[in-house]
């Protein structure tokens, strides 16, 4: 991962560590707050508790996003204090989620804009004036539109993948295959290196190709205290003691401390942590499909 | 049998839902009225979630919208861009639910600032999927408590669009869906007027009057001709509450 | 089957049987042949044999299509008959496949047009006036766009179902999705009908809600000779064969009498072509994977 | 060893490939070229076809390019949105195959009508794919036997783009890729000329004079200054050819 990060992560990038709930690469985030990245663009649709470390670090100028909480346990608070204080100062872009999936599928897609039908009403265009509008060539009617989003750099976690970064992902599938396909550097990491041959058997679940792929990183427990379908769940203690945790800037900075510059890498922070075992997905595995011809 | 504010809330919202529709689900008391319907009188109910869970039968209470739960046993689990573009704006959601700071009195909701935007007094989340959700559903039903701050004339901020938008209509501004009919509170529920669009009492839970409706609400709010009572929850309803759907009082409690 | 197509298609509807190579539903070709439906709009991104009979047939007025050939082995000759002779007339509306792609995409998402970056430099915009442009809001580039096609019925063939119509595909997926997506009605036929629980077991699998479903079919061997992977393998000598077949009108007219109108339904058809199981797919079963957490 | 028109064409274009490259491959001759390339000089090449498999190894020749053959242990399949929004109209194909039943001075290609498109004496199957690969390909490959008829000055019908349509240069059209640098033919390679965008004499294949390709083609055809010879596929380049890739001769024998 530091190999990784240091390589292809860049003062005054856009970045995208994309998964929705599910998969959101909290390795990475650490691992580019260690490095002291700077002058970030960061996006994600729901910037979660590891943009919230990101910030309070200092790593971000800048946030687009649709849905700035922590889902189901309070705020966001180092954002909330950069928004409502200025402490430190941050740029924002919203949208709305939909928004932002299509914002990534017009990166991905190589195109400069997106069409929805979306917004009239709503006070965000006036907000963010790069939502804008199109005349459609066969009927007439105005639709809404957002900006392709081309990231220098995304990083996806995926449950496994193999060496060139053929990527398998199931279970909640985010805007991860949009993000990796729309961006300059794509960086996956996994629970698990496989064999090609693993990929090969079912190639339905590959989510995103190794041709777009420029690292892989094999980081065990590297979504947590997010959570990996079929290897650990969500620790949703941790997010509920975010809300305490994030709410004095001294005891956010006591947890960096701890957490992020006091460990060396995922190993040491899976270590601190302690009994994460406690997470450990049980076993539902479902029937294989015969691909036979 | 005594009950809980939410309790009430989650009943009256569960009510609002008829078998076989298809409904875009929040957490906490939305998915807790869901899962009310479903074990009463709406078995074939199905639950969509903006994380792209589709037909969920959680094992578990989820606490957010991208539980590993409601994916496990799920009928399908797709990306959000078909989740956006192939149900939601596609036309397939027929009830969304929506919650947020501020309701104000034609039912635009706000989830984003409170103050400006630029300077905010306190930030909110923003959207998520709210907006779009308040653009398409065929309805949406909106579940919050009352009180002077959440219930303004206007809201700060348009997140979620109601039914008149700065002097605007939904059929001016070609909005697909019908918007919020109903707005359940802690101590009644109000309802759009079909005329003007704005929200008007429409019926008093057990024991409250018009006037302390009126008191938590920042405009002056208009009564129905006849504003009915509401069937509280029965027993059946608060033992599947309580002892199947939120055993640990999670969103019930209070 | 029968009451299927009885009940959801319709004299002048515009219909679509989409599978790319794969999971082409020749039986529910046959049975509209069979309830000789009149005055069809027939759309696929390639016709296949299965519109060449619907053509040869009677059924359709139009065609709306990007590729109509027979794969490796030809032409289709009711196809060219009717275009260069006008045996029968055949009104025409091209596209190129990622066109097609796109209407279909746009029509599932239900907007107007969606737009790509496509057709500069060929004729095709000639020839078919609904190719059109659009101006991006952000960067002033000129696009391409297409019109949504939202058809009456749709018809998608896949391995399997629940009862509900929750559908399962796996191989080629082709724009499927897209095309039941944007139909008005739908109609899934399968090789195997499942319990929920199958489908619940691996929900990723999953290609079409039943949600969107009117009406599904079990009709195994219902592609044939198109293919199904994991049931049975492409009849490939059936495509070269059809060469043969189609160059003449009196024998496409004697195929049909004897493999259309001559069954009354999939069950005949399948005794009277004899000899299928040497299609039946070998077993390539993939490993599966674990939905627990 | 003597060899087929079809055995040189294979192995000629099996030789523009680089490992690595990612290549949008079509049934037939470019099949061949490309496993044949696989097979000597370029192990990682990637091969995408427009049904949704991508890095097939198919383990028979596949005689369409929905093969069932190209999804087993392939390395990823999806929908064909995803290939041409995701994989083609993205830039990630490096390589282009086409033929067609006409290709002209500029490199362009009809595969859709032979005659009028209102009227056609011959109508053929259209564009497929072609069209948008010959847009977005880095660059393109056309893999055609030569004849007057086969090349004509001017395409009836221009279905995939080449150097210069109706005067105009792609990059006055804005395409972004560099279109179709090598069409490679029975008896010779022709290349576009990097100034005007015509197709020119570049290399000869061995007893093959420039007048014998000057008399197929149907305008006047510059030879390079160095028109080279072009070494003949040698023998494990053929046995591959015979034994492995091909053995039933399906594509090769004439």
């Amino acid at each position: 991962m530091r190999d990784a990060v240091a390589a292809l992560v860049r003062d005054g990038d856009t970045v995208v560590i994309e998964g929705f709930t599910h998969l959101i690469c909290f390795a990475a985030g650490h691992e580019i707050i260690r490095q002291r990245r700077r002058d970030l663009t960061l996006c994600r649709l729901t910037p979660d508790l590891i943009y919230d470390q990101m910030i309070a670090a200092g790593c971000a100028r800048k946030l687009v996003f649709s849905w700035a909480g922590n889902p189901g346990a309070g705020s966001l608070h180092a954002f909330r204090r950069a928004v409502e204080k200025g402490e430190p100062p941050l740029e924002l872009e919203e949208y709305s989620h939909f928004g932002m999936v299509a914002r990534l599928s017009a990166g991905a897609a190589r195109l400069p804009f997106w069409t929805l039908r979306d917004y009239m009403g709503t006070d965000l265009p006036v907000a963010n004036p790069r939502i804008r509008r199109v005349t459609c060539p066969y009927t007439g009617e105005v639709l809404a539109t957002v900006p392709a989003l081309n990231p220098d750099v995304t990083i996806v976690h995926a449950q496994r993948a193999d060496a060139q970064g053929n990527a398998q992902i199931w279970g909640l599938l985010g805007v991860q295959k949009e993000a990796a396909l729309a961006s300059e550097r794509v960086i996956v990491v996994v629970e698990e290196l496989v064999d090609q041959s693993v990929i090969r058997a079912d190639p339905n679940r590959t989510m995103i190709p190794g041709l777009a792929v420029d690292a892989v990183v094999v980081e065990p427990w590297g979504a947590h205290p997010s959570y990996a379908q079929g290897y650990y769940d969500r620790d949703n203690d941790f997010y509920i003691g975010w809300e305490a945790t994030s709410r004095d800037a001294s005891s956010l900075t006591r947890y960096l401390e701890e957490f992020v510059f006091g460990v060396r890498n995922r190993a040491e922070y899976v270590e601190r942590c302690g009994g994460l075992e406690r997470l450990r997905a049980s076993s539902r595995v479902c029937a294989g499909v015969n691909y036979g011809y | 049998m005594t009950y809980s504010p939410a309790e009430m809330m989650a009943t009256v919202a569960a009510r609002e839902l008829r078998d076989g529709e298809v409904v875009f689900v929040g957490i906490g008391l939305p998915n807790l009225a869901c899962n009310l319907a479903r074990a009463t009188h709406a078995p074939r109910l199905v639950l969509i979630y903006e994380s792209g869970a589709v037909g969920a039968e959680p094992e578990r209470l989820p606490v957010s919208i991208g539980d590993p739960s409601l994916v496990t046993g799920s009928l399908m689990v797709c990306g959000m861009a078909d989740v956006f573009q192939f149900l939601l704006q596609n036309g397939r959601i027929e009830v969304g639910f929506l919650g947020g700071a501020q309701i104000d009195r034609f039912g635009n909701i706000n989830t984003t600032v409170v103050g400006s935007y630029q300077h905010p007094t306190v930030r909110l989340p923003g959207s998520g999927g709210a907006a779009e959700i308040a653009i398409h559903a065929r309805r949406t039903i909106v579940i919050s408590r009352l009180s002077r701050r959440a219930f303004p004339e206007a809201v700060d901020f348009i997140t979620s669009p109601g039914h008149r938008m700065r002097g605007r209509t939904r059929s001016e501004l070609g909005m697909p869906g019908a918007g919020p009919v109903r707005v359940i509170t802690d101590k009644g529920i109000l309802e759009a007027d079909e005329d003007t669009g704005e929200l008007v009492l429409a019926s008093l839970y057990p024991g409250v009057t018009a006037d302390e409706v009126r008191a938590a609400v920042g405009w002056p709010l208009r009564c129905r001709g006849t504003a009915l009572g509401v069937e509280p929850p029965g027993e059946p309803e608060l033992r599947l509450l309580r002892e199947v759907l939120d055993p640990d009082g999670l969103y019930l409690r209070s």
